[in-house]
C-alpha cells in the first residue's frame, strides 16, 4: 500500500509521500454530509460533492500509483558516543551483574503443593475440631462457606452441623483457593528470607494472620466471628504454616531461566540468539 | 513510482520564512506523522484548555450552596461538554498524537503504514470536534429550542429521546463524536499495521519498548471498542430522526440496553484513555532511574491482560441500575481482577525505581506524581467495584472524585510528564525545569484540593450532576475547597503555558538526547528530518542506544 | 546516522544477525478493518436478537411479515447471488495475478452484476415490505432492527460496488495491470467480508429470527 | 525532598478526612434535616453496607500507606547523588518478587469478592421479606409519587413509613417505577441507591432502625431539574404512622370558606394535572394535592411549604424550579390568593 516510500532511499535523500490536501478535503466533505442531517440538507449535498472530489483525487493519487516527494538528507548527523565503564555493577554470587534476582529459586510447584498439604492437614483439624465442638464433620465447612453464603449465616449452630450441598462446594472452593495461593507466597517469599525461615513461616505469618482475622472477621465473616474458638482457630494457622514452611524449605534450589522473555519461555518466540543466555545452574 | 519536485524544504535555521498561506498549506496538506502527531496534541491542548473553562464555570456555581450564576439549563449543559470534551477531545486526540509522532520513531520506521489515511483521521477528528462546539449556534435547529448538549457525557436514554431532549442539541453530540471517532477507529488500525509491519530489523515484538506494546494494545481496544459506540449512537440517532423505537421505553426500547452497550465501549475507553500514560510512564521512569525496566515481560503480559479484562467489566458502571445479584457479583469478580495486572505495573515501576539513581527532573516529577494520584484513583475504583459500597456512592461525588484522580492525576499527569520529557525532541528547544516544577506543584497542589474533597461530599450524600444544593446538606465545606482548588490548578495551566510559549521563543537548545535515553528517537535530530532516520535502523536489544553507548556491556547479551 | 552495527564500538562484540518483518501492511490493515466493521455488525445483530419477540403486542412480528413479502425463496435466491460473486472475485483476483487482463475484467464485471442484483433484489423486498405490508422503521422494534440490521449491510455492498465499478472502469481506460494484483485482492477481501457479514444477517434474520 | 512532601500529604489529607466522616451528624428531631451521610446509618442494609465499607477502606487504606512508604523509601534512598554519573546496576526483574506481588493482590481481591458477594445477596432480596410494609415509588421528572396500595392512597416527595408494624421491625419493600427516564431512588442513612427506570421494575429494601427524617435525593441525572428532585423519608413510631395513614386516607376537607379558591383551582386547568380526592380533579401527571398541607416541603423540597412560597409558586413555578414541568398558570394576584388559600385547607 502506502508505505512503498519505506524503500531504501537514494544517495540524495529519500522519497516520502507527497504532501497532498486530498485527505483535508474528503474530511470536510463527510462532516458536511453529517452536519446537513442536522441543518439543511443542502449542506449535506454539498459535503457529499466535496467528499467525493476528495475522495477522487485520493485514488487518483494512488491509484494506479502513489505519488512520492523526493526529500534531501539534512545536513546535521547525530552520533552516539560510547560512555565506557560507566555502569554500577551490583554483586550477586553466581550471577551476572545484569541479573534477574534471585538466581536460585525455589520451584513455585513445592509452594503449591506444600500450600496444599498445609490445606489439608489445617482441614483435618478443623474437622477434628467440628466433631468435637458441635458432633459434625460438617460445621467447620458451613462456617467457612458462610463468608459466601448469607443465608447459612441466619442459623444456628445445629442447622450449622448439618450437610449443605452448596454450603459444602462453596467450603472447598474457599479453602483449596486461598490454601494454594498462600502456599505459593510462601513458596517465593520464604526463600528471599535469610534467617528463621521456620520461626516466620509457622508463626509469624500465621499469627499475623490470625491479626488481620481477628480484626475484621466481623465483617468478613459474621458466623465464624460468632462461632470461632481462637485457640484452635490459630493452631491450625500454625500448622498450616509449618507444613507448608516445610515443604518449600526442603525443597531443591533450581536456577531461573535468567533473561528469559516469557514468549522464549513458552516457546513461542526466538529471536535468533545463538546461545539463549545465562542459563546458570 | 511518479515523483513529484521537491519544493523548497525548510530544514531548520537559516530558512527562509514561507508566507501565511502556503505556512497554512504545509500543515493541511501535510501526511507526516510528526506533524499530525503535533497537531493532534496541540488541538488537545486547546480543547483541554475550553473543558477547563467549563469546568470553572461549574465550580464556580457550586462553590456556595444555592448559588445562581448559572442556569440549570446551562450546568448541564456545561458538565456535558466538559466531559465529552475532555474525554474525547482531550485524552483521545492527545493519546494519539503522541503515538503518531513516537510509534514510528521508536520502532525505526519512516511514517506510519499509511500517512495519508493517518491525516483523514485526523481531520475527522478535528472536524468532528467542531461540529459538536458548532451546537453552541446551530443546535436550535427548527424547533428554536436547544444549545449544546445536556445530555451527560454517556447520554443514557431515554433523556436523549426526542420526547424528552427536543431540539437538535443531542443530534450534535452524536454526530459531532460520530465523525471524530471514524478518524480515530482510522487511525487505531493505522497503529495496529504501523506496529505489526513496520518495525525495523531485528525489533521482535519482545524488543518493542513498552510505549510501542502498550499503544499496540490501546489500538486494539480502541479497534474493538469504538465500533460499537458507533452502531449504538446510529441507532439512537434513528429513533431521533426516523422514529425508530430501539431505545424509546413507549415503544418497547429498552433503556438498560443503552447502558449496556454504551459501557461495553465506555469501560474499554478509560483503558484507551490510561493505557497511554502508562505507556509514557513506562519510558520516562526507567531513564531517570537510569535502569533498565523491572520486569519487562510481565509487563508486556500485564498490558494484555488489561487490554483482555477491560472488555469484560462494563457492568460496574450499571450496579445500581437493579440487575440480578448474581450479573453484579459476577462483574464485581471481574473488576476486581483488573486491580491485579494494574497492580503489577504499579509494584514493576516502584521495583525500577528500587535500587536506581533517580533524577528528579520535571518529567520524572510529574510520573511520580502520576504514580502517587493513580494509586489513589485505582484504589477508589477497587472501592467503587465493591458493590454495596457502590450502591451507596455510584452517581455521587466520590464517582466524580474517582476519575478525576485517575484521569488528571493519571492521565494528565503523565501527558504533561511526556511533553516535558518529549518537548525537546519535538522542538530542539528545552522547556524550563524551574517553571516546570513551579507548574508541577501548582497543579499536585490545586488538583488535590479539588479532588480529594469530593470523595467526602460524595459519601456525605451529594449526588453528581447537581447545579445547586441546599446549605444544610453538610457540602458546603467541602465544595469550598474544591472551588478553591480551581484557582490553583488555573495558576498551574498558565504556568504550563507561559513555559511552552518562552521556550519556543528562547529555550535552551535541546541537543539530539538531553535525558540520556535509550530508545531509537533519541539517535536522530531534534526535530527529526522528514525522514526520521537516513538508514532503517537494525536493534539488538530493547534498548538501542544503550548498546552503543555502553559497547562493553550491551544489552543484547543478555535479552 | 549512528543505530548500525557497523559503528566502531560494536565490532568488538557483535550482535546476532536481525531479521526484517515479514507482514505486509496493506493485509494487515484490512483485516484491522474487517474486524472493526465486524464489531460494528455485531453490534446491531446483538440488538436484533435482544429485541426478538419483545414487540408490543398487535404489532407486525418477523414471521409475518417475512412469510409473505419478502417470499423465502427470493431471499435465498439474492443471497445465492451475492455469495456467488465472491466466487467470480476469487477468480477474477487470481486471473489479474496471472495478468490475464481479459479474463480479470469479465470476472470482475461478473462480481459487479451478481452484486448488482443482490442490491435490486433487496430494493424490491423492502418495496414490498413498506408498501404492502406497511412495516417502516417506526412500526416497532422489529422494523427498527431489520431495516437497520438490512439497511447497513446494503450500504456496504453499495460501497462495495461502487468501488468495484472504479476498479472496472479504470481497467477499461487500461490503467489496472498485474502489479496492482495486492490492491485489488485486498478488495476482494472486503468484498468476501461483506458476503460474510451477509451469512451471519441470514441466519439471524431470515432463520432464528423468524 | 518535594516528592516526600508530596506523597506523606496525600497520606495526611487521607488521615485527616476519615475521622471527621465517622462522626454521628446531629440527628434533628423538629423537621430540620440530617446531612444525608452514608456514616450514620439508620437501616439494616445500610448498616450492612458501611459494615463492608470499613472494610473496603481498610483495606485499600493498608494498601496505599504500604506502596506510599515504597514510593518515599524510593524517593528518598535512591536519588542520584551530586557528582555521580555512573549508571545503576540493571536489573531485569525478579520472578519471586513479581509472582509475590501478583498473589498478594490476588489473595486480597479473593476475600473481599467473597465478603461483598455475600453482602450483595443479603441486601439484595428480589422477593419481599415477609411481613413487609409494599410501597410503591414512581419517579417523575422532577418529583416522586408514592402508592401505598395497601393503605389505598397516593402521596408525594415525602415518604413516611413506621418503625414497627404491630411492635415487630417490619421491612419495607419498595417497588420502584419511572413514568419518564432514569431517576434514582437515593437516601444514604437508610439504603444504597436504586435506579428508576422506565419500563422495568425495580425493588429496594429498607427496614429502618430509629425514628426521624432522613433525606436524599435523585441521583441519576434526569434532566434540567434533577438538582431539585429531593426525598424526604420520615420513620415514625408506630401510632403515629398510623395516625397519619388515616390522615391520608380520608377524603380532602371541603372547607366552604374558601370555595372561590377551591372553584377557581376546578375551573382552572390544575385539574387536568393534579388530583385532589372528593373533588373532579383527578389529573395524574402530577403530585396528588389532596393533603398537600401534610408535607414540610413544596416542589420535592425545593422550598419550604409555607403560605409565601406557594403563592410564589402557583403565580409562577418556574420563579422556584426554573425549568420544571408546571406552568406558570398566568392568574392574577388575587387569583393566587384565593387558590392559596384553598390550598392551605389541605390538611
Ligand atoms: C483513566 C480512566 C480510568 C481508570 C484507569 C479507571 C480504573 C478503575 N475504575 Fe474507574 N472510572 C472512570 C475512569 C477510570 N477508571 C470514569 C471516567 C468513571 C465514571 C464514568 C462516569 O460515570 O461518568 C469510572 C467509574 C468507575 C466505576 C463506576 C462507578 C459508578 O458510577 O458507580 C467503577 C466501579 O467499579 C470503577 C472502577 C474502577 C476500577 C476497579 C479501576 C481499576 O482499573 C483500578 C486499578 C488500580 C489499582 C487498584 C491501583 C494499583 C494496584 C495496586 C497497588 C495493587 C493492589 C491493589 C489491590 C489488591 C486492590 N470506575
Ligand atoms: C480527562 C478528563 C478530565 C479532566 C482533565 C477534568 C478536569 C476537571 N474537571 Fe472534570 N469531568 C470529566 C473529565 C475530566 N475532568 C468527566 C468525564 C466528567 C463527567 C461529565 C458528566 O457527568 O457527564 C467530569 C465532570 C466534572 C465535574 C462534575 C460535574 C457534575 O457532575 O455536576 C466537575 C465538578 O467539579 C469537574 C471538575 C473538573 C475540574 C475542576 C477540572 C480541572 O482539573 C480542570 C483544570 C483545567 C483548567 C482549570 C484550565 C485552565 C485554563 C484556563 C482557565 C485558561 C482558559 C483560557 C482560554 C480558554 C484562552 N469535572
Ligand atoms: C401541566 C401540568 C400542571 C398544571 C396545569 C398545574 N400543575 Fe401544579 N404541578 C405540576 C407538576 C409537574 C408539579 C411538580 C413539579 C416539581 O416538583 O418538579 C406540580 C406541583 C405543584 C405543587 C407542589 C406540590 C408538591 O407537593 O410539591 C402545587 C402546590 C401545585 N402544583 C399547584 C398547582 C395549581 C394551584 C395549579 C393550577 C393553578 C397547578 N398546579 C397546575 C404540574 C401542573
Ligand atoms: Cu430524577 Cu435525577
Ligand atoms: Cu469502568
Amino acid at each position: 500500500m502506502e508505505h512503498d516510500a519505506k524503500q531504501p532511499g537514494t544517495e540524495h535523500g529519500i522519497h516520502l509521500p507527497a504532501p497532498t490536501s486530498s485527505p483535508f478535503v474528503c474530511a470536510f466533505g463527510v462532516t458536511l454530509i453529517f452536519t446537513g442531517i442536522v441543518t439543511i440538507w443542502s449542506v449535506s449535498i454539498i459535503g457529499f460533492i466535496v467528499a467525493l472530489a476528495g475522495a477522487i483525487r485520493w485514488w487518483r493519487e494512488g491509484l494506479p500509483d502513489n505519488i512520492h516527494q523526493l526529500v534531501p538528507f539534512q545536513e546535521d548527523r547525530v552520533t552516539i558516543e560510547p560512555r565506557p565503564g560507566a555502569v554500577a555493577h551490583l554483586m550477586i554470587p553466581g550471577g551476572t551483574h545484569r541479573a534477574r534476582i534471585p538466581v536460585e529459586i525455589h520451584p513455585y510447584g513445592a509452594g503449591a503443593i506444600g500450600g496444599l498439604v498445609g490445606g489439608i492437614a489445617m482441614a483435618v483439624i478443623a474437622l477434628i475440631y467440628g466433631l468435637i465442638a458441635e458432633g459434625s464433620p460438617w460445621y467447620t465447612v458451613n462456617i467457612l462457606a458462610a463468608t459466601v453464603l448469607p443465608s447459612l449465616g441466619q442459623e444456628d449452630p445445629a442447622q450449622l452441623a448439618q450437610w449443605h450441598t452448596w454450603g459444602f462446594i462453596l467450603g472447598i472452593i474457599i479453602h483449596v483457593s486461598m490454601s494454594i495461593m498462600i502456599g505459593l507466597l510462601y513458596g517465593v517469599v520464604l526463600p528471599m528470607i535469610a534467617k528463621g525461615r521456620i520461626l516466620f513461616g509457622a508463626f509469624f505469618v500465621p499469627l499475623l494472620w490470625s491479626g488481620l482475622a481477628w480484626g475484621s472477621l466481623r465483617v468478613v465473616n459474621p458466623v465464624l466471628n460468632d462461632h470461632v474458638d481462637w485457640t484452635w482457630f490459630i493452631i491450625s494457622q500454625i500448622v498450616f504454616g509449618a507444613i507448608c514452611g516445610f515443604i518449600v524449605t526442603r525443597s531443591e534450589r533450581i536456577g531461573t531461566m535468567q533473561n528469559w522473555s516469557t514468549l522464549e519461555r513458552l516457546g513461542i518466540e526466538s529471536p535468533g540468539v545463538p546461545s539463549i543466555g545465562g542459563d546458570e545452574e | 513510482m511518479t515523483t513529484l519536485p521537491q519544493p523548497g524544504h525548510a530544514d531548520g535555521q537559516g530558512a527562509f520564512r514561507a508566507p501565511f498561506l502556503s505556512r497554512m498549506h504545509e500543515w493541511i496538506a501535510t501526511a507526516d506523522h510528526k506533524k499530525l502527531g503535533v497537531m493532534y496534541v496541540t488541538t488537545g491542548l486547546i480543547f483541554f484548555l475550553i473543558g477547563g473553562l467549563e469546568a470553572t464555570m461549574m465550580r464556580w456555581q457550586l462553590a456556595v450552596p444555592g448559588n445562581t450564576i448559572l442556569s440549570p439549563e446551562d450546568f448541564n449543559r456545561l458538565f456535558t461538554m466538559h466531559g465529552t470534551t475532555m474525554v474525547f477531545l482531550v485524552g483521545m486526540p492527545i493519546l494519539l498524537g503522541v503515538a503518531n509522532y513516537f510509534v514510528p520513531l521508536q520502532i525505526g520506521a519512516r511514517d506510519l503504514a499509511f500517512p495519508r489515511l493517518n491525516a483523514f483521521g485526523f481531520w475527522l477528528f478535528l472536524f468532528g470536534g467542531l461540529l459538536l462546539y458548532f451546537s453552541y449556534f446551530g443546535a436550535q435547529g427548527l424547533y428554536g429550542m436547544g444549545s449544546a448538549p445536556d445530555v451527560g457525557w454517556f447520554a443514557y436514554a431515554p433523556l436523549t429521546e426526542r420526547t424528552y431532549s427536543r431540539g437538535h442539541s443531542t443530534d450534535y453530540w452524536i454526530l459531532g463524536l460520530l465523525v471524530s471517532s471514524f478518524g480515530s477507529i482510522a487511525t487505531g488500525i493505522n497503529l495496529i499495521t504501523t506496529i505489526l509491519t513496520m518495525r525495523c530489523r531485528g525489533m521482535t515484538l519482545m524488543k518493542m519498548p513498552l510505549l510501542v506494546w502498550l499503544m499496540l494494545i490501546d489500538a486494539i481496544l480502541i479497534m474493538i471498542a469504538m465500533p460499537p459506540l458507533a452502531a449504538a449512537q446510529v441507532m439512537l440517532l434513528f429513533d431521533r430522526l426516523m422514529g425508530a423505537h430501539f431505545f424509546d421505553p413507549q415503544g418497547g426500547g429498552s433503556a438498560v440496553l443503552w447502558q449496556n452497550l454504551f459501557w461495553f465501549f465506555g469501560h474499554p475507553e478509560v483503558y484507551i484513555l490510561i493505557l497511554p500514560a502508562f505507556a509514557y510512564v513506562s519510558e520516562i521512569i526507567p531513564v531517570f532511574c537510569r535502569k533498565v525496566i523491572f520486569g519487562y515481560p510481565l509487563m508486556v503480559a500485564a498490558t494484555v491482560s488489561i487490554g483482555f479484562i477491560s472488555l469484560g467489566v462494563w457492568v460496574h458502571h450499571m450496579f445500581a441500575l437493579g440487575l440480578s445479584p448474581m450479573v453484579n457479583t459476577i462483574f464485581m469478580g471481574s473488576t476486581f481482577l483488573i486491580a491485579i495486572p494494574t497492580g503489577i505495573k504499579m509494584f514493576n515501576w516502584v521495583g525500577t525505581m528500587f535500587g536506581g539513581k533517580i533524577r528528579f527532573d520535571t518529567p520524572m516529577l510529574f510520573s511520580t506524581g502520576f504514580l502517587a494520584m493513580f494509586l489513589i484513583g485505582g484504589l477508589t475504583g477497587v472501592m467503587l467495584a465493591t458493590v454495596p459500597f457502590d450502591w451507596q456512592v455510584s452517581d455521587s461525588y466520590f464517582v466524580v472524585g474517582h476519575f478525576h484522580y485517575v484521569l488528571f492525576g493519571g492521565l494528565v499527569f503523565s501527558i504533561f510528564a511526556a511533553i516535558y520529557y518529549w518537548f525537546p525532541k519535538v522542538t530542539g528547544k528545552m522547556l524550563s525545569e524551574k517553571l516546570g516544577k513551579c507548574q508541577f506543584w501548582l497543579l499536585f497542589i490545586g488538583f488535590n484540593l479539588t479532588f480529594g474533597p469530593m470523595h467526602v461530599s460524595g459519601m456525605l450524600g451529594m449526588p453528581r450532576r447537581i447545579y445547586t444544593y441546599h446549605a444544610d446538606r453538610g457540602w458546603e465545606l467541602w465544595n469550598m475547597l474544591s472551588s478553591i482548588g480551581v484557582l490553583i490548578q488555573i495558576a498551574g495551566v498558565l504556568f504550563f503555558a507561559w513555559n511552552v510559549f518562552r521556550s519556543l521563543r528562547s529555550g535552551k537548545d535541546a541537543g539530539a538526547d538531553p535525558w540520556d535515553a535509550w530508545t531509537l528517537e533519541w539517535s536522530t535530530t531534534s526535530p527529526p528530518p522528514e525522514y526520521n532516520f537516513e538508514e532503517e535502523p537494525v536493534v539488538h536489544s530493547r534498548r538501542p542506544l544503550w548498546d552503543l553507548k555502553h559497547p562493553e556491556d550491551p544489552d543484547w547479551k543478555y535479552e | 546516522m549512528s543505530a548500525t552495527p557497523t559503528s566502531p564500538a560494536t565490532t568488538i562484540l557483535s550482535p546476532p544477525e536481525a531479521a526484517p518483518q515479514a507482514m505486509d501492511s496493506g493485509k494487515c490493515g484490512m483485516l484491522c478493518l474487517i474486524c472493526s466493521e465486524i464489531t460494528f455488525f455485531g453490534t446491531l445483530l446483538a440488538v436484533y436478537l435482544f429485541y426478538l419477540g419483545k414487540d408490543l403486542p398487535g404489532t407486525p412480528t418477523p414471521t409475518e411479515v417475512l412469510e409473505v413479502s419478502a417470499a423465502p425463496m427470493k431471499v435465498v435466491f439474492n443471497s445465492i447471488f451475492l455469495l456467488t460473486s465472491s466466487i467470480w472475485i476469487t477468480l477474477a483476483v487470481r486471473a489479474l495475478r496471472k495478468g490475464a487482463m481479459g479474463a480479470f475484467a469479465f470476472w470482475w464485471f461478473l462480481t459487479i452484476l451478481f452484486g448488482a442484483e443482490f442490491l435490486v433484489g433487496t430494493g424490491m423486498e423492502w418495496y414490498g415490505m413498506i408498501a404492502e405490508q406497511g412495516l417502516t422503521i417506526r412500526t416497532n422494534l422489529f422494523g427498527s432492527g431489520f431495516y437497520t440490521v438490512v439497511g447497513f449491510h446494503a450500504a456496504h455492498v453499495t460501497i462495495g460496488l461502487i468501488l468495484l465499478s472504479l476498479v472496472f472502469v479504470l481497467t477499461l481506460l487500461g490503467f489496472m495491470h498485474k502489479r496492482h494484483a495486492e490492491k485489488i485482492e485486498l478488495l476482494s477481501w472486503y468484498w468476501h467480508f461483506v458476503d460474510g457479514i451477509w451469512i451471519a444477517v441470514f441466519t439471524i434474520v431470515y432463520i432464528i429470527g423468524r | 525532598m518535594p516528592s516526600l512532601a508530596m506523597v506523606s500529604s496525600c497520606l495526611l489529607g487521607m488521615a485527616l478526612a476519615l475521622p471527621a466522616l465517622a462522626a454521628d451528624p446531629p440527628i434533628c428531631a423538629d423537621g430540620a434535616a440530617p446531612s444525608p451521610t452514608m456514616f450514620a446509618p439508620r437501616s439494616i442494609p445500610a448498616q450492612k453496607i458501611l459494615d463492608v465499607s470499613w472494610f473496603v477502606w481498610g483495606i485499600c487504606g493498608l494498601i496505599f500507606i504500604v506502596m506510599a512508604a515504597l514510593m518515599i523509601w524510593c524517593i528518598v534512598k535512591y536519588r542520584q547523588k551530586p557528582g555521580d554519573d555512573t549508571e545503576a546496576p540493571q536489573v531485569y526483574g525478579s520472578n519471586p518478587i513479581e509472582l509475590a506481588w501478583t498473589i498478594i493482590p490476588t489473595v486480597i481481591v479473593f476475600v473481599l469478592f467473597l465478603v461483598s458477594a455475600r453482602t450483595i445477596f443479603e441486601i439484595d432480596h428480589t422477593s419481599p421479606p415477609p411481613d413487609s410494609l409494599e410501597i410503591t415509588v414512581v419517579g417523575h421528572q422532577w418529583w416522586w409519587e408514592f402508592d401505598y396500595p395497601e393503605q389505598g392512597f397516593v402521596t408525594a416527595n415525602e415518604l413516611h413509613v413506621p418503625l414497627t408494624r404491630d411492635g415487630k421491625s417490619v421491612p419495607i419493600y419498595l417497588t420502584l417505577e419511572s413514568n419518564d427516564v432514569i431517576h434514582s431512588f437515593w437516601v444514604p442513612q437508610l439504603a444504597g441507591k436504586t435506579d428508576v427506570v422506565p419500563n422495568r421494575i425495580n425493588h429496594l429494601w429498607l427496614q429502618p432502625t430509629m425514628t426521624g427524617t432522613y433525606v436524599g435525593q435523585c441521583a441519576e441525572y434526569c434532566g434540567t431539574q434533577h438538582a431539585n428532585m429531593l426525598i424526604t423519608v420520615v420513620v415514625h413510631e408506630e401510632e403515629d404512622f398510623n395516625a397519619w395513614v388515616a390522615n391520608q386516607q380520608a377524603d380532602a376537607v371541603n372547607d366552604p370558606s374558601v370555595a372561590s379558591g377551591r372553584n377557581l383551582f376546578l375551573q382552572t386547568s390544575c385539574i387536568n394535572c393534579h388530583r385532589i380526592r372528593g373533588t373532579v380533579a383527578n389529573g395524574t401527571f402530577a403530585p396528588d394535592l389532596t393533603h398537600l398541607m401534610s408535607r414540610s416541603v413544596i416542589g420535592s423540597g425545593v422550598v419550604a411549604n409555607t403560605p409565601e412560597n406557594l403563592s410564589t409558586w402557583v403565580y409562577d413555578p418556574q420563579i422556584i424550579k426554573p425549568g420544571c414541568r408546571m406552568p406558570s398558570m398566568k392568574l392574577s394576584p388575587e387569583e393566587v390568593k384565593d387558590v392559596v388559600s384553598y390550598l392551605l385547607t389541605l390538611k
